[in-house]
Order: structure tokens, then sequence, then C-alpha cells
């Protein structure tokens, strides 16, 4: 339990930076009823990679919270290069060195992107005027340092931006100015692997610098290839510190779960040869020509870069973006979509990407949250059956091991994990025709996934079509029977499980100018003119 | 091109004669009120009759939309101007205003004084020529009536209280019921407890505030109710009947009479005794005729010119050509 | 539900009733109602200490039929401030029914329910005119209901001459609806609690309540959970003209007349204040009637107590002002928020 | 009227940072200023066509002067909009400043700087007492300023006894105020253009505005960048109070003395329809003073030429209701946002 001291020998340019870096000594976080943290002491040296992990509501991002003084502790101190410290917000914290980059991303709307970068801190003249061309310079730089330049426009407004560029909005707060400590909160989660890439890069220069970092992640793939040392959370307490010799998967599933997670994935056959889903030549704003067809029981795999359309084509499917051209039909039969509530009574559903916009109702209870595309079942003469709807709600929140006081809980206050959980709940219970996952595990932690990875296999095994999208590779490659592969607004080409790869894919998904596919996301053409309109 | 706002463009007082096309701007506080709109129908009638154009502003309560249209006139170049100011405060700015570009003042209704705020401390000469009724005069007769009423009814002192109702951030109404309150102890209704109740000016609100004053008043037999208009003596009456009083046990006097009318077409007894007919429509057409002949004729402004009221019952209304919609 | 199999549940049922058996009192009532309950039980001492009829039968009464229009206004406002939206235009509405009631009244040769029916039409006509104007015109809903405030006045104004039109007291059932009691209460009272029963059964126990505070909390993620927030909203934006139309009736028939304006001008403010000190977040999402009836009740015991202690309008203004933020200031430090930005 | 500087305009309200993109004229003025521009050429079009006096120099200065205290408010409301709150008892404040004014002129000796001064201290004291109550109280501004409404209003009356009080026309100072002309240009319209523009320049140019932008766009940001909201949002109140005040001084100069409620009434309504007719989100973050200054424009051509054409004050209420939707409809449809749940 307690944080080993061995260090490895201390590289050259670790003299750059004077310090110890920072800690936390027998910190607790209480609210109102639920214990968060009990009593964790941790150190975080500089020039290392500290990976934090734990299932979800493990105590990680409230850890990091009161790390950066958005929270105060209950009990403990922190110290920073050995000398206690108090942050009574998190600008106390951002002064001192200590950055963050939260789990959810924090953008103004109706800014510019260098403004939101700058926030608080801008550049500016005599008479506080706003220096523009300061500002403008420094969000230049900051965007090529990082590689970011092609990828986000330094004009655009906050509230046109993608979750990726909202990530990437956070990243670059948090690098401004001296930083001696800089914690990520899942930042890959909404990244593409590319920009995971360039991510990987920065920690690495970070690292050089003698920067302490925090990093907490749900993927395996990441920590073993980042972190110096894993400090495991469970239950608001550390329940072990692994040196990076010592990190396996096992021992760190074992340390976060408190058990062995024998198998990942579920693999099976079950797709009947019924087609459920046909898509004819789909064409919609943003996607163009799309055939793609799901049978029963099959699990179908959207891959593809961030801005490929795949988020798009979901929402097409749900019914929420109108179709231009072509057919969706659904056990044979046309379907005419004109709002999601068409596609839900047809039996089609969609788990939407970014759950607090999208899917979320942030001041309701869980049970609220869990139930409401089931209520037409739920309900007698409109009156919704609360002791039935209780029970549903309590029934997938267990098995979904969402961790909260009680199913009355408002979603608001669970951990991000959770929450994700409980819009998975709400599709579980509404067992549609068609399931349509977009990143259904963003944010989950391993436990969670292996989890929600039975359900899938359930839900196949049951007959459901599911079409499932995702940015991480051996998701896709563990849950698919089929892989289709998407890339500007096109299916690029469609893998057996035999055949699918990582690198058949990534073939698949870019186009031979990686940054061609990749740097246009706010002014890509949505449609191709030579094709749009012609079926 | 610095203006300090002081100069006088040479104080004529009296404007010059009009020939051609004649247009009066009409403003008036309240603009949405009955007795207003009935002002406004009898000056626009006036003025098709007269063949002159006549535009009618309603001010609300607002004293500082008034100075606006005061100047909107000027700059549409009306030739003659008839206000009713929402608050006599504004009258010397009014004044000042139409003076500056030589244009015709008369106030209807409501009295203001060209040099000061408050027309009752006003020397004669700088009030500004009146066509109207005077609120005082108004208020008197209220009371007066209800004190012969009273003396009619011989209701004793000790078991009668008298609720005066009014919207007490206007002024105007303060003087009406203030008048009320000091003829009806002229005129034998000594002794007798009076209420201030603070309403909005409106039926319903008045209703509320007496009802609550009729419970905190268990003691009391016998009601006399008057206010600031119609409205604040019918929610009276009103509330008074719903906490069980017969109607013999009611006196009110309303003001206006448009809203008593009601009570009395119904042909039920009521609490609804009397009420003062200020006949809006004589006042405007008064007030356009006053106007055009100083203009036209070049006639001499009176200082002061009265239309008739006529204290209604009833037995009477109908023939005093109280008109009820 | 298809995937609980018929044992299963039961057990969850026992383990949730027994949690929720476990909530203190405190959160049965809610944080909120606690403080107005708190704040109505001291107004109510305090003006019963200093006079001795205002706790009487008859004094309650008064209040009751005096909140009664206010009532039923922010019983609809509330509805719509949980949709997210806002209606600034109920004073107007229940002014052009006042109006239209009583015309409509005197011209079908006294008949009451032709004229109510009018009123209610003309109530539902305007109500979806405003509802498609927001939903379709896309126009905010503060601006297009400010909007509504001034055109339907000036309607009412308009059919009306801006005069009281007609009289309903000589007909018996608008008598009974303005003084007639039902088993010693008030018909106007019983109205109240009809419409605001009806209200909090549909939003809390049906599921069109559970969608209505959906599109209010995120209206994004409602319409991905497939609910036609647009029908909801012109549904909302019509049954807020149905009972201002109601109030317009109750206005009619209170004062004998129909008032195009006098009456229901500055409701609008009323019923806001109402659902807003009621615990409803003008962002949408939060509230209930509960809350939005104690506020009523609290402001109007309120107004009555300060006109029997003869306090005068000027006071009475201040002191209004003074304790609403009092009953939010207390309320607030209650919850222990942390002070940082602007409250909900 | 409008404050278009010479150098700096070609920036919309959103877009902050040009890189030197080309932007189509229309990205230029924005959207909404477009709309807003295309309907006051509209009004001014037709009301110069049916009367030749409308469009005179005269008649503009009219326009121009009673739309002053409106827009100073209209002004002030937009920056706290922008935060994200709302201040519903701007009127009141002007009121008691303008009442304040008058009684402290009076009583200084006809010493027209203290009576100004006197009023604005009040306007920063009641400022406060809105920021510290909104802010550490954690009232919601609604609630709050609604409660301000009335408590002002009613000591505005108290002070006064609810009449008018003082008499100011006697003094060069209050009389230049009032009615003085600079270059040709009534003071009161200098006045709203200093004060226009010194908003102007301090939300578009300084890192104050930007963060008021912040603070309004997503307090959580603010916050965790340093921001000191509360500072903020307690200074913006107490500017709001100053502007109020400076309305009300004007008000006090315009009507020859201090008036308590007359004349304030319902300032509150008119600042926040056009601030919200000029682009505001009234869930913050988004708005601009020249849309702001183009909607008081817009708001006070239609009225005088309304009143200039002799449509009575009935008519006048479903114009202006019916042309406030439609102008916001049309800018609504230009945009061709899809028509579903709230527009923003
Ligand atoms: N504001 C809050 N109010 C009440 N409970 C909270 C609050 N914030 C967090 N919690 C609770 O504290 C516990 C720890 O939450 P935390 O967000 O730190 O988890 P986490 O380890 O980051 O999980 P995840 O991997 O899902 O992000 C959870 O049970 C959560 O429900
Ligand atoms: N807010 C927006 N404004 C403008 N264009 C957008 C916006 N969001 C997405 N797009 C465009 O839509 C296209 C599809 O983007 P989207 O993010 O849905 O792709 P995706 O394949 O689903 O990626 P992800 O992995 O993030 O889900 C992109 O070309 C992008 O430019
Ligand atoms: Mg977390
Ligand atoms: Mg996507």
């Amino acid at each position: 339990m307690t944080t080993s001291d061995t260090e490895p020998p201390v590289p050259d340019h670790f003299a750059s930076r004077s310090g110890t870096g920072i800690a936390v000594q027998d910190v607790a976080k209480r609210f109102g009823a639920v214990q968060a943290l009990g009593g964790v002491s941790l150190e975080f040296r500089p020039g290392r990679v500290t990976a934090l992990m734990g299932e979800n509501g493990a105590g990680k991002s409230t850890l990091l919270k009161i790390l950066t003084g958005d929270h105060q502790p209950t009990q403990g101190r922190i110290l920073l290069d050995g000398r206690p410290v108090a942050f009574g917000s998190p600008h106390d914290a951002r002064k001192a060195g200590v950055r963050i980059i939260p789990q959810e991303p924090e953008i103004i709307p109706h800014v510019s992107v260098a403004e939101n970068v700058y926030v608080g801190s801008l550049p500016r003249n005599a008479w506080r005027r706003l220096d523009r061309a300061e500002l403008h310079r420094r969000i230049a730089t900051d965007l090529a340092r990082l590689g970011f330049d092609k990828v986000i426009d330094p004009d655009e407004l906050g509230s046109r931006l993608t979750a990726a560029q909202r990530q990437m909005v956070e990243i670059l707060r948090a690098l401004i100015g001296e930083a001696k400590v800089i914690a990520f909160d899942e930042p890959t989660s909404s990244l593409a692997e590319h920009e995971v890439e360039a991510l990987f890069t920065l920690i690495g220069r970070l690292r050089a610098q003698g920067i302490a970092i925090i990093y907490v992640s749900h993927r395996m793939k990441e920590i073993f290839r980042l972190a110096d040392r894993v400090a495991v959370l469970r239950d608001g307490t550390v329940a072990g510190v692994l040196e990076a010799a010592d990190i396996s998967e096992g021992e760190v599933v074992r340390l976060m779960v408190g058990r062995d997670l024998s198998t990942l994935f579920v693999r099976q056959d079950v797709a009947g040869d019924e087609v459920v889903l046909a898509l004819d030549g789909v064409t919609t704003d943003d996607v163009t020509g799309i055939d793609l067809t799901i049978r029963a029981g099959e699990v179908v795999a959207l891959a593809g870069l961030i801005g490929a359309g795949r988020s798009e084509l979901a929402r097409a499917i749900a019914g929420d973006l109108p179709i231009r051209s072509g057919e969706i039909r659904l056990n044979g039969k046309p379907l005419n979509l004109r709002t999601p509530k068409d596609a839900i009574r047809a039996g089609i559903g969609l788990a939407p990407e970014e759950r607090k916009a999208q899917a979320l109702f942030l001041q309701r209870s869980i049970r609220d949250n869990t139930s409401l595309v089931s209520l037409e079942r739920l309900r007698r003469l409109r009156f919704v059956k609360r002791r039935d709807e209780r029970a549903v709600a309590q029934e997938f929140t267990d098995r979904l091991r969402v961790r909260t006081p009680s199913i009355e809980q408002e979603i608001g206050k669970l951990s991000g994990g959770n929450q994700q959980k409980v819009v998975l709940a709400r599709w579980l219970i509404r067992r549609p025709k068609v399931l349509i996952l977009d990143e259904p595990t963003r944010g989950i932690d391993i436990g969670a996934k292996a989890e929600i990875y039975r359900i899938i296999a359930d839900l196949a095994r049951q007959g459901v079509a599911l079409l499932v999208i995702s940015s991480e590779l051996p998701e896709v490659l563990g849950l698919a029977d089929r892989i289709a592969v998407m890339q500007n607004g096109r299916i690029t080409g469609e893998l057996d499980r035999a055949e699918a790869t990582e690198e058949a894919i990534l073939n698949l998904a870019m186009t031979d100018d990686l940054t061609a596919a990749t740097t246009a996301v706010p002014d890509r053409p949505r449609t191709d003119p030579a094709d749009g309109g012609l079926r | 091109a610095c203006s300090s706002g002081q100069e006088t463009t040479n104080a004529g007082g009296a404007t010059g004669k009009i020939d051609g096309p004649l247009t009066l701007t009409y403003l008036q506080k309240q603009g949405d009120q009955e007795y207003f709109i009935s002002e406004a129908t009898g000056a626009r009638a006036k003025a098709d009759e007269l063949g002159i154009g006549l535009k009618v502003v309603n001010l609300g309560n607002d004293a500082n939309k008034t100075v606006s249209e005061v100047q909107a006139a000027i700059a549409q170049k009306s030739n003659g101007l008839i206000v009713v100011v929402p608050d006599p405060a504004v009258g010397p700015q009014v004044a000042r205003t139409a003076q500056d570009a030589k244009m015709a003042l008369i106030t209807s209704d409501d009295q203001i004084c060209t040099t000061g705020p408050d027309p009752s401390a006003c020397p004669v000469a700088n009030l500004v020529p009146r066509i109207g009724f005077s609120g005082a005069q108004m208020g008197g007769e209220v009371g007066k009536r209800a004190a012969e009423e009273f003396k009619k009814a011989g209701w004793k002192s000790a078991e009668t209280a008298t609720i005066s109702a009014w919207k007490q951030d206007v002024t105007v109404c303060s003087d009406r019921v203030k008048a009320a309150e000091d003829a009806f102890a002229a005129g034998g209704g000594t002794g007798v407890k009076n209420i201030d109740v603070p309403t909005d000016n409106t039926p319903t609100g008045a209703q509320d505030k007496i009802s609550a004053t009729i419970t905190a008043n268990p003691g009391v037999k016998h009601w006399v109710v008057w206010g600031c208009n119609d409205e604040n003596v019918q929610g009276g009456v009103t509330a008074l009947e719903n906490a069980g009083f017969d109607a013999d046990d009611v006196i009110g006097v309303g003001l206006g009479a448009y809203l008593a009318c009601k009570n009395w077409g119904s042909g039920k007894p009521s609490g609804m005794k009397a009420a003062l007919f200020i006949n809006g429509r004589d006042v405007g057409a008064l007030a356009v005729q006053t106007m055009y002949d100083n203009l036209k004729i070049g006639k001499a402004l009176p200082k002061e010119a009265f239309a008739p009221t006529k204290m209604v019952d009833d037995s009477n209304w109908q023939a005093a050509g109280v008109t009820c919609s | 539900m298809t995937t609980t199999t018929p044992g299963a549940p039961a057990k969850t049922d026992e383990v949730t009733v027994t949690a929720g058996r476990k909530r203190s009192p405190i959160a049965v009532v809610g944080g909120q109602n606690l403080s107005l309950i708190v704040a109505l039980v001291a107004v109510l001492a305090l003006f019963g200490v200093l006079n001795d009829n205002y706790l009487s039968w008859n004094n309650i009464q008064v209040i009751g039929e005096a909140a009664t229009i206010t009532g039923l206004l922010a019983v609809v406002q509330t509805i719509v401030i949980i949709c997210g939206g806002l209606d600034i235009s109920v004073g107007s509405q229940a002014g052009l029914a006042s109006v239209v009631s009583a015309m409509a009244f005197t011209s079908t040769a006294s008949n009451p329910y032709l004229g109510m029916g009018a009123a209610i039409g003309v109530g539902v006509a305007v109500g979806i005119v405003n509802g498609v104007v927001i939903v379709y015109g896309r126009v905010n809903p503060t601006i297009a209901t400010l909007a509504g405030l001034a055109a339907y006045k000036g309607i009412a104004q308009l059919v009306s001459d801006g005069r009281a039109q007609g009289y309903v007291l000589n007909d018996p059932f608008f008598v009974f609806l303005g003084r007639g009691k039902i088993a010693g209460l008030p018909v106007m009272i019983w109205i109240l609690i009809v419409v605001a029963l009806g209200v909090h059964v549909l939003l809390k126990y049906t599921d069109i309540g559970r969608n209505l505070y959906a599109i209010g909390g995120n209206d994004t993620a409602a319409r991905l959970a497939g609910i036609s927030i647009n029908k909801y909203l012109v549904a909302v934006y019509a049954l807020i003209g149905v009972v201002a139309a109601v109030a317009g009736i109750l206005l009619t028939a209170r004062t004998g007349s129909g008032q195009p304006v006098s009456g229901s001008e500055g409701l609008e403010l009323k019923a806001i204040t109402a659902a807003a000190l009621g615990g409803c977040a003008l962002k949408g999402g939060k509230g209930g009637i509960g809350g939005t009836l104690l506020a009523v009740a609290l402001l109007g015991a309120l107004e009555n107590g300060l006109t029997v202690q003869g306090i005068n309008t000027f006071w009475q203004n201040v002191a209004q002002g003074a304790l609403l933020v009092a009953a939010v200031v207390i309320q607030q430090r209650r919850t222990g928020e942390r002070a940082v930005g602007l409250p909900a």
C-alpha cells in the first residue's frame, strides 16, 4: 500500500528542474454519503509518468481534482516539492504549476479556440487592452509545437468543435506557462489513433523536461507504453503501486477489480442469415453511398478515423439526420425516418458518443435516465408503473456494476464511467432490434468493459443486430464479426473477422497522405458533388 | 455648435392664427383606461366634425414618454397640443418645450404649472389653460354623496367604517380620495373610522385588498367605499358582497360610472349606490373645440373650462347618458 | 419488460423499497419546499399574532381566492419552465379570454357555457400560435411571448375597444364561479386545486411528465431518446392557453365583466416569481407544482398580511422584495452550495 | 445612434480573432445585425414614405432622445446577459436614482453635482447589493432582481412619499443634460454614445470583456482558468447600478423632477427585449452592443413611426408584437436552423 521508493537512476536532463514533485498524504474526500477517497497517500515524481488506474468511481478524478485545487480534501494534505500546499482554487494550483486536463472538456461556446485556450490569462497591453496579435502568435506557436495546427483552426468557435478538438483545447490550456505537474484524466477517450500518437510524443517530451505526469486511463495498451509506475485505486484507497518492470495486465486488473478477468471478449458465432438492417446507397450531408447490411445476431463494427463520418451515419440510421438519397430497410421493409422517434418505434436504438451533451439528463436520477426510452412499456394509461421501473433500473445498474448509493442518485454526481454505463443501460432495457453503440466503452473501466462485451454478446445471441462504432482497434477486432471501415464519408472496405488486422483496418481508414484525410476537419466538403443525389 | 438648452426663443406666449390645415396632438396618460378612451373618442369626433387632423397618443404612466411625445409632436409640426400629464411634475418641462416651439398648449383633466412641479403651489398666472374636472372637486362630490347616503341609512358611526381605495403612488388619486374623506366628514360623517387601502387601481386588485381589510375588521357592520375610480369601488363592493354583507349594509360611491352602471343594469339590489359620472367625451370634445377656436379664430384661451359632472344612480344613469358596454 | 424473469424483480423491489423508506423526511419534502414551508409558517404565525382575524377561516379563504388566478398561471408557468421555455404573455392571454368570455356571453343571449367555450377556444388558439412561433418560427420563447404580451393585449383592447365588456353577474353559473362554495370552500380555490393536482399528476406520475423534464434537461438527448419535442412544446403552450383562459373566465366572474387589461396586467411577473421561488430552474429541467403552490401561498399570505396590518404600498414593496431574497438566501445557505459564479 | 467605429467594425460578435481569412460581408456585420439593419431600413423607409416629417433631422433626434434611457439600460443589460445573469431591477434602480438626484439637489442648496453624485452613489450601492445577494447569497439572478424590482421601487416611493420630488429645471446643468446640444446633437444622445462605445470597447477589446464572455459561456471553464467570477459579477452589477443611476439622472433632467416610478416602470422589459432582439442569448456568453443598439433604434423608430401615423395604442401593441416576431422569424429562417426543440 505504500509508494515504493526504489527510484530508477535520474537521467541528466532532470537537473533542469528541481523539486521532488507532488505528493498526497492520507487524503480523504467525502461527498455527503459517498466516501470518494479514504486516506490516499501517493507520490508523483518529476520526469516520470505515473498511471492512475482503477474502476469507474474508484476516485481517480476526485484525487486529481484535489491535487489541482478544484476540490478541498476533507482530510490529509498535499506536498509540492516537499512543502505542504493548500490550493484554494484551481487558479492557485495553476500558479503553482499544477495542471489538469479534465475528463470532460470545458469549452466556452461563443469564443474562438485561441481565447478558449488562453482564457484567464489573455495577453494584454496597457489599459487591459487585449493583445490580439500576441494571442494569435502564441496560439499558432502552441498548435505547431504540438502538431495540432492542421486539425484545429484557432479562429473556430468553441461551440463548433468536435470532441477531439475540445480535448485538444484542454491540452493546450494545461501547457501554458511553467508546469511542474500535469495530470491527464482520460485524455485519449475521444482522440483518434494518430492523435493519440501525437499526444504520446508530447507526453514523452514533457517527461523529458522533468514534469511530473499523472496519467489516468482505462486502456491497458497505453499504460504499458507510457507508464513508469502504476498506482491502482480501489474504493477510494490505494490498492497497490507497481513499478514499470512489474506491470502486467493481469496484476493491474487483479488490483483494480479484486479478481482475475479470464476473458475480456466473448467470441461466438451466432449471426443468423436473416438481414435485419440493410443500407442501400444511403447518402446524407456527411456520408455518401453507404451500403451496409447487418444480420440478426451479428456484430458489425464501424472503424475509421475521427471525422470519417461514422457518427453521422449512426445518427442518420437513428433518424436524427436527414437522408438525402438511398434507402434503409429493416427486416426488408423500407423505412422512412424523420425523427429519432420513428427509428426507436421501428426498433433502432442509438447510444450516442457524447454522453453529457447527447444522452444524459444530469439533474435527473439514475432511474429516470435509464427508463426514459422504455417508458412506453413501463406505463399503464400513461401512468408510469414505478415499481416495475425501479425494478428494471435496479437490475441493470446492478448488472453493469454502476457505483452509486442508490438508483435515485442524480446522475450528474456519478463518475464519468458510471454515467456511460447508465447510458448503455437505457438501451439494454429497451432491447431494440438494431442497436447502434457509438463509442460504447469510452471512459469505462476494464471490468465494466468486460461486462459490456458480455452484454453485447448476450444481445447478439438474442438476435439483436449490433453496429458498434469504436476508435479502439483492439475492441473492434475483439468484438466484431465483420468490420466496415469508413473514410471521408464513404465505406472503403469490409473485413471479415478472419482477415481483420490493425494494419488492414488502418490501411482502409487512411489515404496515402494521412494528413490530407485528417486535417480538413472543419472545411472538408461534406458530399461529393459528382455523386451527390445520383441514387 | 453647443447649446446649453437654456436659450429661450423669444417667449411670445400667444401663438398666431393659423390658416390652412390644422393638426392637433392629444397626449393622454393611461390611454387604455375607460375614461380616457371616451375622452379620445370625444376628441376624435369633434376633430372630424371640425375637419381637422388629430393624433391621440397614450402616455401610460410614463413621465419620460410625455417629454418624448411632446418633442415628437413638435417634430411633426403639429399646431396645437392638448395634454393630460401622468404626473404634474413634468408640467414645466412640457410647457417649456411647447413654448420654445411656439406651440399652443392646453391641458385637460390634470392641471400643470409652467414654473414648478406643484400646480397647487403655482401662481395662477403660471397655470396652463385647462379643460376638465378638478380632482378635489370630484372627490368632494363623491364624499358629499357618500355622506348623504350614510345619513339616509341611519347607521351608527361606531359600527361603520369607510374605505378609501387607491393606487397610492398616483398623485391625482391621492388628491381625490383626500377630498372625498374631507367632504364625507364635513357632510356629517364625523366619527366614522376611515381605512386607507392600497390597491393597484384594478377591480381584482381592489377586491383582494379590500377582502383582507374586511376580515381584519370584523366589528364593522356597515361599510362606505370610495376610491380613485370605478374599479376600486366595484372591487370593494364585490368583496363586501362576497364577505356576506347585504346590499343594504354597503354604500359604494363610484367615480366614472362605467362599471357602476353594470350593477344597475342587472336590476338586482347592489351596494353600488351612486357614482359620479364624468363624461370623458365632453372633455375631449371641449378641449379640441377650445384649441380650434384659439388657433383658427384667435379666441383667447380660457384659464379654465369645466365639463359638467353629474352624480348618477340606479334611477337616472341612462337618462344622464352613461353608456354601458 | 422482457428481460426480467418473474422471480427476480420481487427481490430488487424489496431492496429499493427499503432504500426508499430510509429517506429522511427532509428529502421527502425536498429542501426547497422545506424552506418555503418554514417561511410560510413564519409569515402565518407573525401575522396571526399581530392580528386576531388573520388566521380565521374567512381570511384564509380570502387569501386563497386572491391567490387563485396567480396560482393558475404559476402552475402552467411551472410546466413551461420545466420544458426550458417561458411564457410572458400569460397575463395578456387571461385578459383576452376575459373579454371574449364576457362578449360571447352577451352576444349568445347570456349562455354562460358558450361564453366560456369561446374563451377557451381563443385560449387554445393563442397557445398554439405561441408554440408554433417558438418551435417552427425558431423564436426564442422570451422574445416570442414578450411579443405576445403586447399583441394579445392589443387584440383584447381592440375587440373590447379598451372598455370593460358585458355584465355576467346576473348569470347563476358565473356567480357560482365567482363566489360559490363547494363543501365550504370557494369554487375558485377548488378550480386551482383541481388544475394543480392534475398538473402535478401529469408531471410526476406519467411518462408525459418525464418527457417534459427530459426536454428541459437536455433537448438534444431528449430528441435522441425519441421524444417529439416539437409536439410537446406546442401542446404545452396550448395548455397554457387553456389555463390562462380559465383564469380569464374567473377574472370575468370575479369582477362581473370582461376586463381587457385591468386585473391581468403584471400577472406574468407574479407567476414567474412564484415558479422560480418554488424551485424551478429557469434553465429548465427542474421544478415541481408543490414548490410553486407553496410559493403562491407564501406570497399571497404575505400580501394579505401586509394589507391586514394596514401597511402602505411602499412598505409592502420593500417588504416583499426583502422577504423574497431572505427566503431564497436561507434556503441556499442550508444546502451549503459553493458560492462561485451564478446560482441556477 | 449606431456606434460603428470607423476603423474596427470588421468583426462579428462571435468571431474574435481574424486570421486573415476572407469573410463575406454578411459575416462581417453579423447575421443577426444584418437582419436588424434590414428591418430598421424597412421601418425608416416605410414611415418616411408615409410621413414627410418622419425622416427630418428633428424627428430623428426625437427618436434618439426618446430611446436614450432605454438604450442605456439595454446596454448594461447586454453586459449582464453576456455574463449569464439578468437584471430585472434596472427600472426601479433608475427611479430610485431619479428621486435621489432631485432630493439631494434640493437639499444641498441646488448643487447639481452633489445631486448627481448622490444618485450615482446610491446606484453603486444598489448594484453591489444586487451582486452580493446573487453571488454570495446564491440567489438566482432572476429572483434576486425581481425582488429588487419591488424593493427599490418601494424605497424610491418611501423616500419620495410616492410623489415627484424637487424641481431641477432652474439649474443650468440639469437643463443642459435634458435639452442641451453638442455639435447639433442632443446631450442625451451623446451620453448614450459614450456609454455604448465604452462598453463596446470593454467587451470587445479588453481582457475584462473577454472574461465576461467566458463567464457567461461556461462558468466552470472560467473558474478553472482562475477568473474571479464573483468579483466580475459584483462589478457588473455595480456598473449596472451606475448606468441606471445615469439613466435616472437623465430622467430627472428630462422631466424636471425626481420621479419615483413614472418613467422608469417597465423599462426592464424594454431593455431585455432590446438585448434579446439584438442577439444576446439569455443563456449567456453571446451578444454585443452593436446588435443591442440596433434593436433599440429599431424599436424606437417603430414606436415613433406608429405614433406619427396616428395609430392607436391598441393597434400599436398588436403591430409591435407582430413585428417583433416577424423580425426574428425572418432572421432565423435565413440561418436555416433546424426546427427541433427550443431556439436559444
Ligand atoms: N460532486 C459529487 N457529488 C457526489 N458524489 C460524487 C461527486 N463527484 C464524485 N462523486 C463520487 O465519488 C466517487 C469517485 O468519483 P470519481 O469521479 O473520482 O471516479 P473516477 O475514478 O474518476 O471514475 P471514472 O473512471 O468513471 O472516471 C464516485 O462514487 C462518484 O459517484
Ligand atoms: N460541429 C460540427 N461542425 C461542422 N462540421 C462538423 C461538426 N461535427 C462534425 N463535423 C463534420 O462531420 C464529419 C463527420 O464527423 P464525426 O466526428 O461524426 O466523424 P466520426 O467518424 O464519427 O468520428 P468520431 O470518431 O469522432 O466519432 C467531419 O467531416 C466533420 O468535419
Ligand atoms: Mg473520472
Ligand atoms: Mg463520432
